[in-house]
């Protein structure tokens, strides 16, 4: 099978080959990553029905996911980031600023439609994220950096606009609070609108110039700049559309909460960018799926769920989650490892 | 500037006048910005300082650590403050920071949550642990008609207070009047909505026939109220705690949460704005026995708690569908 | 080929000179502190300024490695977490009936060895960045803290214990003395030694300085090890500050270290800063803070102030670049 | 104005860089349906040239023309969407994206209306455009599991999909064995016979002469001349391209062979290369030959301590040799000149003292801390004694010219105290004044008693320098040739032969 090719070309069979075969077999071990993640999960949930038959209701699962709603939004935004080689720390802040603006809106304006209560909220998100934008994308600030600073700058706005003080459930009219609490078909509007937010959000990805050049600049930030594509563009946008969805996210957290605070969600990112790196993102760029964040989200939004409900004591809830973020990424590693020698045999064959 | 020696609030030194820009200056320091019951806290203080002339310094860190604290603390001895009223992040840990304080010559005071006996010359205490221990119990099991399973949602593991509570709570239900009541556990939210959520859910779903809800913690009885609310168990689990009548105030109304308690955080601030003045001015050294005069609050002695001293606001206020809507504009 | 005479002497220019970054810091500091005694009067006492650097310094001595760690390109999260565990740890043994000496030494210990496995992790699993790893670590070792200490807090240390934090040797700060100390130690190390060029060869090229027979894994361990060690430093003189500890003392204080070093300097890009701009960015954070807090200004502010200051000062040298090549262009 | 005879045309154009005038008032012509050829030394500008075209530098002065029109382009996209395609230098692929997606990244098929890219389209067009070439790995597949001669194809399909006027080919031919070369020559000549235009750069007069009809030379980012290439003499092209005449290229040498000091015995590495077996002597130049990946690099590498072997041993002065990391080997004494010397070789951020000295710096250092003067003393020495060009030691190494930085790592070896030099592909990328100033400093290196093992793809390099040849394919060693019987021939008979031992029966039991 070596020399499928060198007879009309002339070039040596040596380097150039067909790999249908091994493809397959790289490709099964990529895949596997994520039948390992969903396996993984299972596992776990199997475990924690035995422990508490309430786990797989259809309640707790409903539960389950209108709680990692929230978080996976922002996942799919930090993927995003994440995959242009950066990463945005100040997405808890941006939630609090624009949760507690759009809240002050509602409380003062209760006539107000709700989704115009969404739309300030996006709406100040994304002016949050496009001046990150700038910073990376145009000043050239490192991500981690730029952000750690906007956090702070976000983080104090929210304080400062609301003066010291919550928005609270009373204040709140209820067409705002049925945001997160309304359902269609039986499901939860919070459930509704992160899975609307996946498939616009692959389709841009995988469908459109835009996205697919997200995908360019991370995996080769230098021959992008080559091929014509602005790369300060797609930063740009990245940290925008980041900014828009923890806009969107704030307004859904205070919705759901009925309650808007200073330090609402402080600590937030950590958690995001778990999932994202569950979900197989690479903190090396140019890598991740959607459907890998939502399998991290679920299991992050598991574990929040299970370890209270099989009675673990919260002194060890933080051990066992930073242990299984650890154990996952390090098998992580070594699968990727398995497809890179696999890559490499492909080569010699 | 160091060392355990207990005396250092020597009431006659004369070091701390504080009174550089002509009107001696008193400072609180609450555990973080940005939460209502605190902002209120510090304005009782500083409305009882100004009744009285002086001048007020409001403090409070962006997050609630006693690092944060114990550096407000040495930048508040700089401005040489008359006195410092605390509501401590830790209970041992601003000690050196406060008997740094003490020796030099100001008056240190702690309030709402505790410092240690050693670090403080009283605390001003918002309500007898005991007495909301035992209160929360009692009403707990009057809204689950005496018998059924309730359970806890505090705030950190680590909260002082919520602990000194739910250790009186257990005391309480050791009552052989209770034995059909049953404690089956003791959740803890963190004071984080989502985490508030998640365990007040799994309370619901580990215990399907739980019947009362504890929450001695803002954050975490609104969480619980707007769990029971989109689950629509109104009348079937009962909740009851301490909150903020502003946060609870639609669950109160809805008829989610009978009633809860929580005494009046302006009272606290400025009880606490008249002890600290009591204490600058020497009319009390924080000495059992003492006695002074605390504006519209009327009179009011030192009393004995554990090894140090304190000042007892008076009991929890009750907060129904009564009363709330007045109050939740206030605080 | 011609032989040829190659130059003795590196160009030597003033402009060059006063244009690094570390004048713009003292400068920084010197403007905050006019500011801060014009709006204080307290500021410029004698007492108050040393005893605010007592205030300030117990992280400073995590920015020491981070220096390094950031040179080389790398990130330590982990830090805060690694102060925490030593802490407990230590209390807890103390609490057991270890004297404190051992106590102490142990805490030492364990952060030494979380540092360490920190840089293993880093440098057996090269292809998860140094955020990942020590992102979960960070959870970890933390949560081994909760795990030991449950709800409690642990003190009643010793009374000279308290000495680290809070005493004065000759009118100075011991803990002054001792970052001081360090602070010429790692400096040291830095600049003028073998293990301080490799450090920077790994920053500009890891790949090159391992062809050049650089052995960059175990120096990585190694700074990893000593930023383990370090954090443990902080958390001796944290803990003496508090008199006592929880698991939930220094967080957020990666964050802040991070920030230091950032502000002073250190570009992780291409392995470029120095120890000074690190120390000097500790102390303008430092007076900064400890000005603004004489003056009472709100927790939010501050936080406002702090963030834009970070923009600002890593904005600054790009946007200088960026003016520089558009004239260019 | 009407359409002109040239399809390109650029008149005076400068271009600055920072303390570099990469472009001094540089003029150039390129005919519709010709090859041009731009040649010159490192650094001479020709890469910049072609990144001013393709605009991705906007130069300071100078004007283009496009078939007689002027026009500006200020971003690549301009210059994609004008016709012009461009092959850089460097590989510029995307190593996560599928290859397809490598080919049309920037100029996606999309439905008009949606703006949904078509990927069938693609995929198809791609297969369709690698078929051409005759490459046969699926479209599908992510481009960084490709060797770097497949990536070369798919960077050639890629120019090829904008069905491009005018196609710029950047050193196409560095990574490609002669066989895939001649490959590539077909293609250009077939994207002529339809009427594209092609300029091509390479430091390979073969290149040029087989392909060219026209050669305009740069020195020092200066325009020297356009010539026909049928009508200009090898040696004056030298003479325009470096400024003076190359006399000798490669010289005599007096072999002095001492005794053995390095043999490898039946050394293995599973999924690399099996049974090298070979031996070296104190004074000899040992030519290591072969295709592009056939191994050599890594049997290198191995020997440094880069990697490891599992298979057979390496005897060093008499004793089994073991080592864990190229610091071992340097200390045992074999160096290693490795083959991409901006990422492997230097610190391109760090003058050139500092490199030299990178490598030795136990020696410069006394209590812990460096003696900067001795260090600074050394460095000198060394770098004047390679000849680099330059002002002082403390000139930075990113801003010398390729063949001046591979004279330093030259120079970081020399600071140890060697008995092995490994040089793989010394002379890559380097000009044809720096090449002999190499050559003669290998040469005088094996004369002071070195053992060399030479890696080269460069026929007359190997058969210029080396005492003896062996030649690599797929992972084992085909021939060894002694210099008598060293023939261009005989080399590429070992490096191709199908009928040799397959290597891979054996690695793919042991993977
Ligand atoms: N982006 C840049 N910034 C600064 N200097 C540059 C830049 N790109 C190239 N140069 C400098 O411009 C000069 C010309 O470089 P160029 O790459 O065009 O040479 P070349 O003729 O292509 O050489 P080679 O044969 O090595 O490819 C060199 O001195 C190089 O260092
Ligand atoms: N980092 C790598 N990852 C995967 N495969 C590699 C890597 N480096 C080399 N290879 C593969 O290993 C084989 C041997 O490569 P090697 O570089 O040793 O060959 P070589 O004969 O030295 O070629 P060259 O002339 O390019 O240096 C090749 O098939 C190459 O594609
Ligand atoms: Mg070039
Ligand atoms: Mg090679």
């Amino acid at each position: 099978m070596k020399r499928q090719i060198t007879e009309s070309a002339g070039v040596p069979g040596a380097q150039i080959n067909i790999g249908k075969p091994a493809r397959s077999v790289s490709e099964m071990i990529g895949k596997f990553r994520e039948l390992g993640l969903l396996g993984f999960i299972l596992l776990l949930s199997v475990g924690v029905q035995l422990r508490n038959p309430s786990f797989l209701t259809w309640e707790n699962i409903s539960d389950i996911a209108t709680n990692t709603a929230i978080l996976s939004i922002l996942a799919v935004g930090m993927m995003l980031v994440i995959i242009t080689r950066g990463i945005d720390l100040s997405i808890g802040a941006t939630l609090a600023v624009s949760g507690m603006i759009s809240a002050l809106l509602v409380s003062h304006y209760p006539g107000i439609h709700p989704l115009l209560a969404i739309a300030s909220g996006i709406g100040i998100g994304l002016i949050c994220g496009m001046v990150i934008g700038c910073l990376v994308a145009w000043v050239n600030i490192l991500p981690i950096i730029a952000t750690l600073g906007m956090m702070n700058v976000y983080r104090g706005l929210t304080f400062e606009a609301s003066g010291g003080k919550w928005v609270s459930a009373h204040q709140m009219p209820t067409g705002f609070k049925a945001i997160a609490t309304g359902t269609l078909f039986g499901v939860n509007n919070l459930i509704l609108i992160a899975v609307a937010i996946y498939i616009v959000a692959y389709y841009f990805i995988s469908h459109t110039r835009s996205g697919r050049r997200i995908y360019a600049v991370g995996s080769n930030p230098d021959s992008a700049t080559i091929s014509g594509i602005r790369s300060g563009r797609v930063l740009w946008l990245v940290y925008t559309i980041m900014g828009g969805l923890s806009g969107l996210a704030g307004v859904l957290w205070v919705s759901k909460f009925a309650s808007a605070q200073g330090d609402t969600a402080s600590g937030y990112e950590l958690s995001v960018i778990a999932a994202c790196v569950l979900g197989g993102v690479s903190i090396a760029g140019g890598v991740g799926k959607i459907s890998g964040i939502v399998l991290g989200s679920v299991l992050l939004g598991i574990l929040n769920n299970a370890l209270p409900m099989i009675d673990v004591s919260p002194f060890w809830q933080m051990f066992i989650q930073g242990t299984i973020i650890l154990i996952a990424v390090l098998i992580n590693a070594l699968v990727k490892r398995g497809i890179d020698r696999n890559h490499l045999m492909r080569r010699k064959i | 500037a160091c060392g355990n020696n207990n005396n250092a609030g020597d009431s006659a030194s004369p070091a701390a006048s504080g009174d550089a820009g002509g009107k001696k200056k008193f400072a609180i320091i609450f555990k973080n910005t940005g939460n209502p019951y605190g902002e209120k806290q510090m304005d009782g203080y500083k409305n009882a300082i100004e009744e009285l002339g002086y001048e007020a310094i409001l403090k409070a860190p962006d997050q609630p650590t006693a690092e944060a604290q114990i550096a407000m603390i040495e930048e508040l001895i700089s401005q040489k403050v008359a006195a410092i009223g605390i509501a401590a992040n830790d209970p041992d840990a601003l000690q050196p920071a406060l008997e740094k304080a003490m020796k030099a010559g100001i008056k240190v005071l702690s309030l709402d949550s505790a410092v240690n006996a050693k670090s403080r010359l009283v605390h001003v205490n918002q309500a007898d642990p005991e007495l909301i221990g035992r209160t929360l119990i009692q009403g707990v099991v009057e809204m689950i008609g005496g018998s059924g399973e309730i359970a806890i949602l505090s705030a950190t593991s680590q909260a002082t207070n919520q602990n000194a509570w739910i250790e009186w709570m257990k005391k309480e239900l050791e009552d052989p009047k209770y034995k059909d009541v049953k404690l089956v556990k003791v959740a803890y939210g963190d004071d984080l909505r989502d985490k508030s959520v998640s365990e007040a859910e799994a309370l619901l779903k580990s215990y399907p026939d739980l019947k009362g809800i504890i929450a001695p913690t803002t954050v975490g009885i609104a969480a619980a109220g707007k769990v029971l609310t989109d689950k629509g168990l109104k009348g079937k689990v009962q909740l009851t705690g301490l909150g903020l009548p502003s946060e609870m105030a639609e669950y109160i109304e809805s008829g989610i949460c009978p009633w809860m308690y929580l005494w009046n955080p302006i009272d606290v601030g400025y009880l606490s704005g008249y002890t600290a003045a009591a204490l600058v001015d020497g009319k009390i050294t924080g000495k059992v026995g003492d006695k002074f005069t605390a504006g519209t609050l009327g009179d009011k002695e030192v009393i004995q708690d554990g090894e140090g001293t304190q000042i007892m606001l008076g009991a929890p206020f009750k907060f129904d569908a009564s009363n709330i809507a007045e109050w939740k504009t206030v605080y | 080929m011609e032989p040829r005479v190659l130059a003795n002497k590196k160009e030597f220019t003033f402009k060059s000179f006063f244009l690094q970054w570390e004048w713009l810091l003292v400068v920084l500091i010197l403007a905050v502190s006019v500011m801060n005694a014009s709006l204080s009067e307290y500021f410029l006492e004698y007492d108050n300024l040393r005893d605010a650097t007592m205030g300030f310094l117990d992280k400073a001595f995590i920015v020491l490695p981070m220096v390094f760690i950031i040179l080389m390109g790398d990130i330590d999260i982990s830090v805060a977490s690694i102060v925490t565990l030593s802490s407990v740890i230590m209390a807890d043994l103390f609490n057991h009936g270890l004297p404190m000496g051992w106590a102490m030494v142990a805490g030492l210990a364990v952060g030494t060895i979380c540092g360490w496995i920190n840089g293993m992790l880093v440098v057996r699993f090269k292809e998860l960045s140094s955020v990942i790893v020590t992102l979960a670590t960070m959870i970890i070792y933390r949560g081994i803290a909760y795990i030991l200490l449950k709800d409690q807090a642990s003190g009643k240390f010793p009374d000279w214990f308290q000495y680290l934090g809070w005493e004065y040797i000759g009118g100075i700060p011991f803990i002054l003395i001792a970052f001081a100390v360090c602070a010429i130690g790692f400096g040291w190390l830095l600049h003028k030694t073998v293990f301080g060029r490799r450090v920077y060869a790994i920053g500009n090229n890891a790949t090159a300085s391992r062809y050049s027979g650089v052995q960059v894994d175990k120096i990585k361990v190694l700074v990893f090890t000593l930023a383990g060690l370090m954090s443990a430093v902080t958390a001796m003189f944290l803990t003496s500050r508090m008199g006592s500890t929880r698991p939930n003392i220094a967080s957020g204080y990666e964050l802040e270290v991070i920030a230091m070093v950032v502000l002073g300097g250190i570009s992780t890009a291409g392995g470029k800063g120095r120890m000074i701009g690190a120390i000097l960015a500790v102390f303008l954070i430092g007076f900064l803070r400890y000005g603004l807090g004489l003056v009472n200004v709100s927790a939010q502010m501050l936080l406002i102030i702090l963030g834009l200051l970070l923009i600002l000062s890593v904005a600054i040298p790009q946007l200088k670049q960026r003016f520089a090549s558009m004239r260019r262009i | 104005m009407a359409d002109s005879e040239y399809a390109l045309e650029l008149k005076g154009i400068t271009k600055i860089f920072p303390g570099i005038k990469a472009l001094d008032d540089v003029y150039f012509k390129l005919k519709t349906g010709e090859i041009h050829a731009l040649m010159g030394e490192n650094g001479a500008g020709k890469s910049t040239f072609i990144k001013v075209i393709t605009g991705v530098h906007a130069p300071e002065e100078g004007e283009m023309y496009l078939n007689g029109r002027q026009v500006a382009f200020n971003h690549p996209t301009d210059a994609q969407k004008a016709g012009i395609a461009a092959i850089y230098q460097h590989v510029t692929c995307y190593p996560d994206l599928s290859v397809t997606e490598n080919i049309f990244m920037g100029h996606e098929k999309i439905r008009r209306r949606t703006r949904c890219i078509l990927w069938d389209d693609m995929h198809k067009e791609a297969e369709r455009l690698l078929g051409e070439l005759g490459a046969g790995f699926d479209p599908r597949t992510p481009m960084g599991a490709l060797s770097v001669a497949e990536q070369q194809l798919v960077e050639i399909a890629k120019a090829l999909s904008v069905d491009a006027k005018i196609i710029i080919m950047d050193e196409p031919t560095a990574a490609l064995t002669s066989n895939e070369s001649e490959e590539l020559y077909r293609i250009a000549e077939r994207l002529r016979d339809n009427g594209a235009s092609i300029i091509f750069i390479s430091h390979r007069f073969e290149d040029m002469y087989r392909l060219a009809s026209k050669v305009t030379v740069f020195r020092d980012s200066k325009y020297i001349g356009t010539w026909n290439v049928d009508e200009i003499a090898n040696s004056d092209l030298i003479v325009a391209m470096v400024g003076r005449e190359i006399s000798q290229l490669f010289p005599k040498k007096e072999a002095n062979i001492g005794e053995e000091i390095l043999r490898v015995e039946g050394l293995g590495k599973a999924g690399y290369f099996a049974d090298v077996s070979f031996s070296l002597r104190r004074g000899e130049i040992l030519g290591l030959t072969g295709l592009v990946g056939a191994g050599r690099t890594e049997v290198c590498q191995t020997l440094f301590g880069v990697e490891r072997y599992d298979k057979g041993k390496v005897i060093f002065k008499g004793k089994e040799l073991k080592v864990r990391n190229p610091r071992d080997a340097m200390r045992q004494g074999i160096g290693y000149l490795s083959e991409d010397r901006q990422k492997q070789g230097l610190v391109l951020q760090w003058d050139i003292g500092r490199n030299i000295t990178l490598s030795a710096l136990e020696k410069f250092s006394g209590g812990g801390a460096i003696d900067k003067r001795k260090e600074l003393e050394v460095a000198k020495s060394l770098a004047e004694k390679v000849g680099v060009k330059a002002k002082s030691v403390f000139d930075l190494v990113s801003s010398l010219s390729g063949g001046n930085q591979q004279k330093v790592v030259f120079a970081k070896l020399l600071t140890a105290e060697l008995d092995v030099l490994i040089l793989d592909e010394p002379t890559k990328g380097v000009d044809v004044g720096a090449k002999s100033a190499i050559y003669e400093m290998i040469n005088e290196l094996a004369r002071s008693g070195y053992g060399i093992v030479l890696v080269s793809s460069e026929m007359p390099e190997v058969i210029g320098m080396c005492d003896r040849v062996a030649v690599m394919r797929e992972g084992r060693i085909t021939a060894m040739l002694d210099r008598e019987v060293l023939t261009q021939e005989a080399i590429l008979k070992a490096s191709m032969d199908d009928t040799a031992p397959g290597a891979l029966e054996g690695r793919r039991a042991e993977a």
